[in-house]
């Protein structure tokens, strides 16, 4: 038996032992404790130095709200910093260490820092380190920032997984205390949907350890009677090790589920944690209070805890944080604590009261126990780094007295846990009777029960979980259930407030950030009185425990020094999450390779077979080039794809082009107002480039489209803005034009689309298309388009475009037929050489075609800068019509495509480069456009660009400077017609 | 003249390999691809919602869904697909879009889906739990029940999710994915299976 | 009263009992030359550019709450001067310079620190648009590199450089870059501007303006009495179309949620800004230790202060497919601030159709990095009724002429900037 | 946020695009100028209830006119666009 482990109770499996590291130091516990109480039972006290000063600190409570005892939980990639041992359950090979201490927790070099307390008083960094400004980088913010932070996260990619789930509940309860539970009855036996989040891994809330008498059995009994009827009930749930963090709009929660944190690693397929998005249409939160501490000066010792906590370790861990505890309250429930300590067979040394006047039961009490009540306040603490040793009171009348113990148990009353009810900027109201904040304002559908919503009795607990549970689940669309509200007594309470004891020393009111009372008079000194510049000032609050025991004794101190009320100083904002929540849980699965989901071609798995390279465009993998053996870098392979199409031929997936099947009556008349161009008189049977304007009169989207009947088209957009424009047409459609016929139907899916491009087109198509189809120029002339049908009874799409500026086709086959097409073109077109190209040739060959592509469509440029002004009919109106003649868009200075082309033909070109004026020293004043696309053409033997350049188009054959400092590159280039390649277009039209 | 093939290849073709996966014991999940199947979105003209639901009738037998539902017809189902539309999936090309185009003329505007969309069937005992981690949408049996169909998303990826007939006492769940998206959420449909222990079955032909 | 490490070891002394406020408690007067609405940073560094460059102090500051309580109090402290069209990059290179002086200048620690922004590409296409926009800075004089992945794995070998759903192939990096103490830069202005003479006013909230029988504004209605003025200054982004809307004015701004976050603090992990565009993700750590990050707009119109799970999910996968070892790295506090999105995604500094009224908005998330900068054009306009040079482009009427400045290229739809 | 789709029922925000006010109206084709700009670029802004367009792109495609408080966030109705179903519109 462990030192200050007591000899029977508690909630622990004896029969269960468990092996544990602390700072390397071996100890041991029982499965059902934390590694707060299994520390307890060893007596260790010290567990943590503190953020600023390095103070020695023990644990001072046992639950989410602890500021002190944070540990490094586990080690290597799964190191957790921060880690609150108070709830972190312990495991057979626990590893943890205290943190923010160098070399050793008992002997830490930066608890120096104590010395310089005089200075590093709060906001102490705005008034210094200014000088010399360079200082700051180079000296003071690297010891600054060494010095702050806790723990140390691992530096390594996390090795567990986390995923996310739905739930939809009529119901949902946060806490499984007796009020969460009465509610969960209440509700559940109406039949309706219930889930209930308790926070810790075992259900009761404070009934676990302050017991009690409901329905005349104990506690106890009642407890493990109500969570088998619950249990029972089919759409009740009970989710232990879950936290309700966050109330969004619309009735959605967020809850965090430490799925396997009690075990060393997550077994295998197993989640480390899921976040659970619980859609409820209502939600009791029954989360219960916080007790709260009294600021005194060395309230920071180790060996200082709150009452509640001590009962907690005492009564439901069999630990004994004292042999010889000490109490200081201002309240009737903070003595709970000596009874429990007493019937533990532990001494009490004696009982600081604040209030003038204690209930004659617990002067029996203290009689019985052989301890006295001093009436009065806790003024310093004499103890170290090992603990309470002895403790000063200040008498009521100024009397001074020392009590010797080796614990105090601390009670300043009870706050109610108002966080989930103030997330959407409702401010708690203040009641006097219980001198606390209480829930007011909570979001739709939320209401607070029990000791959340300040009732504070168990009988009083019950009654209002149990109406909350009725009232929720009658909201929620619920008859009557059976039974009545569970009845037990309620406990006297009476307090008298007591936020601070004046005294010498540092009196911690944020023990976790170091923030004290003469912290929070400096501030107001100097100005920050709100509470929201109090916080800010001091970080008050701000730490991993955010501020859940320190935030409202803060307030009040300031209330004190200003002179005015605690509701006038008001709260700070609540901010969620509730308890601190791994980023890794929001994340889920969506890490690594699956961070997005990945959209594969028809002939994707036929491209990687062949060696294709990929490319991510979008969630897209395009095949960007298929090198060859012996090639020696990705240029030599696309260049000979180039050489091969223009030569021969060639073919390319471009399946990615988003497609849309436009349908009714309509569809004409529709397209002609969401195109710059006329689309209604297109003849069936043919194709036609098509560009599209946002309402601003900046270029959207280009595309060819095609009339395949009368009511029908069948419309391409870029790869890049397919679910865009589809969005945009389908806003035009139901919007803008709803008087219209038109159907909108994305067959992006459906096709598999090739284009086969150079001058054996033909040759090859012949072999591969049904002889019956005339593909001559005449039967299929250039911007033909018409179902043709394949060798082999395939039917498919054929459409005579090119992008390529060859003799080209556009195919497009039933998508589960993509593989098959991409082997019979190669089988097809054997005897012509023919080769699969990638995007980059695809590229290329736009480039020297001086075809536009994103680069050039970048959401700035008009048809005009791009060359296509011409197509604006003047005859209609169209999407951005209007705003497109606005001045500035057709300024004569406008940058527009132009070609470039080094003069030293040996140069490579760099996208990206800007246009500077032959001769001129650069500057903003001569920044005249910069390179948008980039390739070196086989064809030309050369590289080759596009560019936007101011007045490009009247300076064609003007030498420029393209300057490129950030690559230290310089040279000039001559702006030339952006079509490299057949400028007649014979080739595409032959 | 060169011979090729016109094999038709699923987009699972290489994600799907029958046999166990994930957790070992009893499977919690049933998964497996439905595959041959002819799927032909119908959508109304304007002012024409009831004519196409009388061409529907006619060539169905059975009234399309006017609310998100999965109409089963005597060699068809009818899925609803969004306001005054619905898909049909039949198979043995009865119900192609060459073989519907005729009776909806005028009344509703066609376009073939057949290629475009995977048919993913999930089933078992955990397979509700496992589909509330890819599906925002409540899937209690009172809410979802047997021939509920929604128009939503998976992992960002739009799908049409209908329950079919129970098999064995258990819910089936069938879903349309977009074939280019399928092969990256069919492992995703695996990772949120495999603490349950999955069983992929053969892909099935549609009955 | 001078800050130093010699005032501050002569205050320990006397137990910090003869601190000053930091900023003088004003009571409203009558009249002032120029009443500034809105106590946040821009509002405030307006003020004491108008009393320290432009001689002007007869100032006031009115602020409904308490200062700095916008978005200069609910942002993730970054500093940058990385922009790439005319108008943007010159304006943001002066707010980099004057970053870089403000604490001599204001005599208050804003711990600015220099410890570069870099932007990641995943694409020759983000590449070259890096590339010409690194390029515009080198030509208006700022600093840019532009990194490969291999100067990247020595810089940051965290990222996730092996299983990467968009690889990482470099990035833009600008070292003048980094972050500041977001409330600090509001009561360093605060505490310089009362010094020379600015009431700085809290809770005092304009109701409406004062109009002569030529439509001029002469003053403001508050809820502390009404107040004259010579000229009025909004600089109230969040609220820039309510306080217009008083004045009769219709704004080419929305009001949109954007969220924030910072993690628990942990000892020095990242050690400069990072965005990572492929997955709408920034963060940098604090000098408290915390990560602080964000990502994009939840995407609506909103005055309600508060974000949204599933952006929220959105920016945390993000975090976690580049940077794999914050998976344990428990995430602290998130919050919502009110953003102006204005139609083309850059500010709007200029007079207002309403003789008296000058207008500050538009700042959709890049105000704070602009605060010093912001100041100083905005006191010259108001004090010389003439554009500063370096905000000659940020018209109101540009709309109207459409000659928009459009980094990002998405048009007049303010949830996509 | 949660919005009611007409055709599907409650759904998800993740399920929906936003746009805007959908209080201003696409001028006629001769309108002019300044009644495009202030079409395309001023807003009304409001602080309080508001007519939106949402697209219920993750669903069933629908455009959505939804009425919501953006200071609270409350829906207070959605109604389908005029075109997206098959009823006729008239011109």
């Amino acid at each position: 038996m462990t030192s200050h482990r007591l000899s029977s109770g508690g909630l622990i499996d004896r029969s269960a032992p468990l092996n544990f590291r602390f700072d390397g130091k071996s100890y041991s516990g029982f499965k059902g404790d934390t590694l707060a109480s299994a520390l307890v039972a060893n007596g260790v006290k010290l567990v943590g130095r503190s953020f600023k000063y390095h103070r020695p600190r023990g644990i001072l409570t046992a639950g989410s709200e602890e500021p002190n005892a944070l540990i490094e939980l586990r080690s290597g990639a799964r190191r957790e910093p921060n880690t609150k041992a108070t709830t972190a359950e312990l495991y057979e090979g626990l590893e943890a260490a205290s943190q923010n201490r160098w070399p050793s927790l008992n002997f830490d070099v930066m608890s120096v820092n104590q010395l310089f307390a005089p200075i590093f008083v709060a906001g102490f960094y705005y008034k210094t380190f200014m000088w010399p400004a360079k200082f700051w980088e180079a000296i003071y913010e690297p010891a600054i920032r060494r010095a702050a932070g806790l723990g140390r996260a691992a530096g390594i990619a996390d090795p567990d997984y986390y995923d996310k789930a739905w739930a939809h509940y009529d119901v949902l309860i946060a806490g499984s205390g007796p009020t969460g539970l009465a509610a969960a009855l209440a509700a559940g036996r109406t039949g309706a949907r219930v889930i209930l989040c308790e926070e810790d891994f075992t259900p009761g809330g404070r009934l676990i350890a302050d017991g009690g008498t409901i329905d005349g059995m104990p506690a106890a009994e009642w407890l493990s009677r109500t969570l088998a009827e619950l249990g029972s009930l089919p759409d009740v749930r009970i989710m232990t090790r879950t936290t309700l963090f966050g109330v969004y709009d619309g009735g959605t929660y967020g809850a965090i589920e430490r799925v396997n944190d009690h075990v060393p690693s997550p077994p295998e397929h197993q989640v480390r944690q899921r976040l659970w998005r619980i859609v409820a249409k209502r939600c009791v939160v029954a989360a219960g209070a916080l007790e709260r501490p009294i600021v005194f000066a060395g309230n920071d010792a180790p060996g200082v805890m709150m009452a509640s906590a001590m009962r907690s370790y005492i009564a439901r861990y069999a630990a004994a944080p004292a042999k010889r505890m000490a109490l200081f309250t201002n309240n009737e429930d903070g003595w709970r604590t000596v009874e429990t300590a007493l019937g533990a067979g532990l001494q009490v040394a004696a009982v600081i009261d604040a209030r003038a006047e204690i209930s004659p039961a617990h002067r029996s009490l203290a009689s019985k126990g052989g301890f006295p009540v001093l009436h009065g306040s806790v003024s310093g603490i004499d103890g170290g780094k090992n603990g309470v040793r002895k403790i000063s009171v200040s008498l009521t009348g100024g009397a001074r007295a020392e009590v010797e113990a080796d614990g105090l148990a601390v009670s300043g009353g009870w706050n109610p846990t108002v966080g989930l009810t103030s997330y959407h900027r409702g401010r708690p109201k203040w009641r006097d009777d219980i001198a606390a904040f209480v829930p007011d304002g909570a979001p739709p559908g939320m209401v607070a029960a029990g000791a959340a919503n300040g009732a504070f009795g168990l009988g009083a607990c019950l009654r209002e979980g149990f109406a909350a549970g009725v009232t929720a689940a009658r909201d929620a669309g619920h008859g009557n259930g059976s039974g009545s509200t569970p009845v037990a007594d309620d406990e006297a309470f009476s307090l008298t407030p007591l936020w601070h004891v004046a005294g010498k020393g540092k009196a911690f009111v944020d023990q976790q950030h170091d923030v004290t009372a003469s912290d929070i008079e400096l501030a107001q000194r100097e100005g920050f009185e709100s509470v929201e510049h109090l916080k800010r000032y001091t970080t008050l609050g701000m730490a991993t425990d955010q501020g859940k025991t320190s935030n409202v004794a803060g307030l009040a101190i300031m209330a004190a020094v200003t002179g005015k009320s605690i509701p006038e100083t008001g709260t700070t904002i609540y901010r969620p999450p509730y308890v601190p929540v791994a980023i890794g849980a929001f994340a889920g699965h969506h890490r690594d390779e699956t961070f997005h989901a990945t959209r594969l071609t028809p002939s994707h798995h036929w491209a990687a077979e062949q060696g294709a390279i990929f490319v991510d465009t979008g969630l897209w993998k395009r095949a960007q080039w298929y090198p060859r053996a012996g090639e020696k870098d990705w240029l030599e392979s696309v260049t000979r794809e180039v050489k091969a199409v223009r030569g021969g031929v060639g073919f390319c997936d471009v399946s990615t082009l988003g497609k849309i099947d436009v349908h009714g009556a309509d569809a004409g008349a529709f397209l002609d107002r969401v195109y710059i161009n006329t689309f209604s008189n297109l003849a069936v049977g043919k194709a036609r480039y098509g560009l599209m304007l946002r309402e601003d009169g900046i270029v959207y989207d280009d595309g060819t489209t095609s009339r395949l009947a009368e009511d029908h088209y069948f419309l391409t957009t870029t790869t890049a803005k397919a679910g865009l424009v589809m969005q945009h047409l389908e806003f035009c459609r139901q919007v803008l034009f709803p008087e219209l016929d038109v159907q909108l139907t994305s067959v992006s899916d459906q096709w598999a689309q090739f284009s086969i491009a150079g001058p054996k087109t033909r040759d090859l198509l012949k072999e591969i298309v049904d002889p019956s189809e005339d593909l001559s120029n005449e039967g299929f002339p250039f911007m033909g388009a018409r179902e043709v049908a394949l060798r082999g009874g395939v039917k498919a799409r054929l459409f005579r475009i090119s992008f390529s500026g060859e003799m080209a086709f556009e195919i497009s086959v039933p998508a589960r037929y993509g593989e098959a097409m991409a082997r019979n073109l190669m089988i097809a077109g054997h005897p012509f050489g023919v080769t699969p190209y990638g995007t980059e040739a695809l590229g290329v060959m736009r480039i020297e075609k001086g075809h536009v592509a994103g680069p050039e469509l970048s959401g700035t440029t008009t048809a005009a800068d791009l060359g296509l002004g011409k197509m604006m009919s003047t005859k209609k109106d169209f999407i951005g019509r209007v705003m497109a003649g606005r001045e500035a868009l057709i300024a004569a200075d406008r940058q527009v495509v132009v070609g470039i082309k080094p003069t030293d033909k040996a140069r490579r070109l760099r996208s990206g480069a800007h246009i500077i004026p032959k001769g001129q020293t650069p500057g903003p004043d001569n920044d005249q456009g910069y390179v948008t696309s980039v390739c070196f053409s086989p064809t030309s033997d050369h590289w080759i660009g596009l560019a936007l350049v101011e007045r490009g188009r009247e300076r064609i054959g003007e030498i420029v400077h393209a300057h490129d400092p950030l690559r230290g590159e310089d040279y000039d280039v001559e702006i030339c017609n952006p079509v490299f390649y057949d400028p007649d277009g014979g080739r595409q039209r032959g | 003249m060169a011979e090729f093939s016109w094999e038709t290849r699923s987009p699972l073709d290489r994600a799907l390999v029958a046999g166990p996966n994930g957790a070992s014991g009893d499977a919690g999940v049933s998964l497996t691809e439905i595959r041959n199947f002819d799927l032909v979105q119908v959508m109304a003209r304007r002012g024409k919602a009831a004519e196409m639901a009388e061409a529907a009738k006619a060539r169905f037998g059975v009234a399309a869904p006017e609310t998100p539902n999965a109409v089963g017809a005597a060699d068809a189902t009818l899925i609803w697909s969004g306001p005054d539309q619905f898909l049909a999936l039949s198979t043995g090309g009865k119900h192609s879009i060459e073989a519907l185009a005729p009776g909806f003329t005028g009344s509703a505007s066609l376009s073939d889906q057949s290629h475009a969309r995977v048919l993913i069937s999930i089933s078992g005992a955990k397979a509700r739990t496992m589909l509330a981690k890819l599906s925002s949408i409540d899937l209690h049996p009172d809410v979802f029940g047997v021939g509920a169909a929604a128009a939503t998303s998976m992992d960002h990826t739009s799908v049409t999710l209908w329950r079919g007939a129970d098999r064995d006492g258990q819910a089936v769940f069938n879903l349309l994915v977009f074939a280019t998206f399928a092969e990256s959420l069919w492992h995703t449909i695996l990772d949120s299976a495999a603490e349950y222990g999955v069983e992929i079955g053969h892909p099935e032909e549609l009955a | 009263m001078k800050y130093s490490i010699f005032s501050l070891a002569r205050a320990a002394l006397s137990g910090h009992k003869n601190w000053q406020r930091t900023w003088r408690d004003a009571a409203p007067k009558d009249r002032y030359d120029v009443v500034i609405i809105g106590g946040g940073g821009h509002g405030l560094a307006t003020a004491w550019f108008l009393a320290s460059e432009f001689g002007m102090k007869n100032v006031a500051v009115l602020e409904k709450g308490w200062i700095g309580s916008g978005n200069a109090g609910r942002n993730t402290t970054i500093i940058r001067s990385n922009y790439g069209l005319p108008g943007n990059t010159g304006f943001y290179e002066l707010s980099m310079k004057l970053w870089e002086r403000m604490e001599q200048d204001l005599n208050y620690n804003a711990m600015v620190s220099q410890r570069g922004v870099l932007n990641l590409y995943h694409s020759d296409a983000q590449r070259d648009a890096y590339a010409r926009r690194g390029n515009t800075m080198r030509i208006n004089g700022i600093d840019a590199e532009l990194l490969d992945q291999p100067a990247l794995k020595k810089m940051l070998p965290f990222l996730n450089f092996d299983h990467a759903r968009f690889p990482v192939q470099g990035g833009l990096l600008q070292r003048r870059g980094g972050t500041a103490r977001h409330d600090a830069v509001a009561w360093g202005y605060a505490h310089a501007a009362s010094e020379l003479g600015v009431d700085i006013i809290q809770n005092c909230e304009v109701t409406g303006f004062v109009r002569d029988a030529n439509g001029k504004v002469t003053g403001v209605e508050t809820s502390r009495g009404r107040i004259g003025a010579g000229k009025v200054g909004m600089a109230v982004a969040g609220s820039s179309s309510r306080v217009a809307d008083m004045a009769g004015l219709r704004l080419p701004i929305e009001s949109h949620v954007l969220q924030a976050f910072v993690s628990e603090a942990i000892k020095p992990l990242i050690p400069g800004v990072m965005t990572f565009g492929a997955g709408h993700f920034y963060v940098s750590q604090s000098d408290k230790g915390g990560l602080v990050f964000g990502g994009d707009i939840d995407g609506y119109n909103s005055y309600a202060q508060r974000g949204n799970l599933p952006v929220m999910e959105d920016v945390c996968e993000g975090g976690m497919a580049i940077i794999p070892m914050i998976g344990r790295v428990r995430l602290l506090r998130q919050w919502g601030g009110i953003m102006d999105m204005s139609m083309d995604g850059s500010p709007i500094i200029d007079k207002t159709p309403v003789d008296g009224l000058y207008l500050n908005a538009g700042w959709c998330y890049g105000g704070f990095k602009a605060t010093p900068g912001s100041g100083l054009v905005f006191a010259h306009l108001i004090a010389r009724d003439e554009s500063h040079k370096e905000a000659a482009r940020f018209r109101l009427d540009r709309f109207r002429t459409g000659a928009v400045i459009d980094e990002k290229g998405q048009g007049a739809q303010p949830n996509l900037h | 946020m949660r919005i009611i789709c007409p055709f599907c029922g409650e759904r998800e925000l993740g399920e929906f695009t936003y746009l805007g006010d959908a209080k201003p109206v696409r001028p006629a084709a001769d309108a002019g100028e300044d009644a495009v700009y202030d079409y395309v670029y001023l807003r009304d802004n409001i602080a309080g209830v508001m007519d939106e367009n949402w697209y219920h792109g993750g669903g069933c495609r629908a455009w959505l006119k939804v009425t919501r408080n953006t200071l609270t966030h409350e829906i207070s109705g959605v109604e389908a666009a005029a075109g997206a179903g098959a009823r006729q519109v008239a011109k």
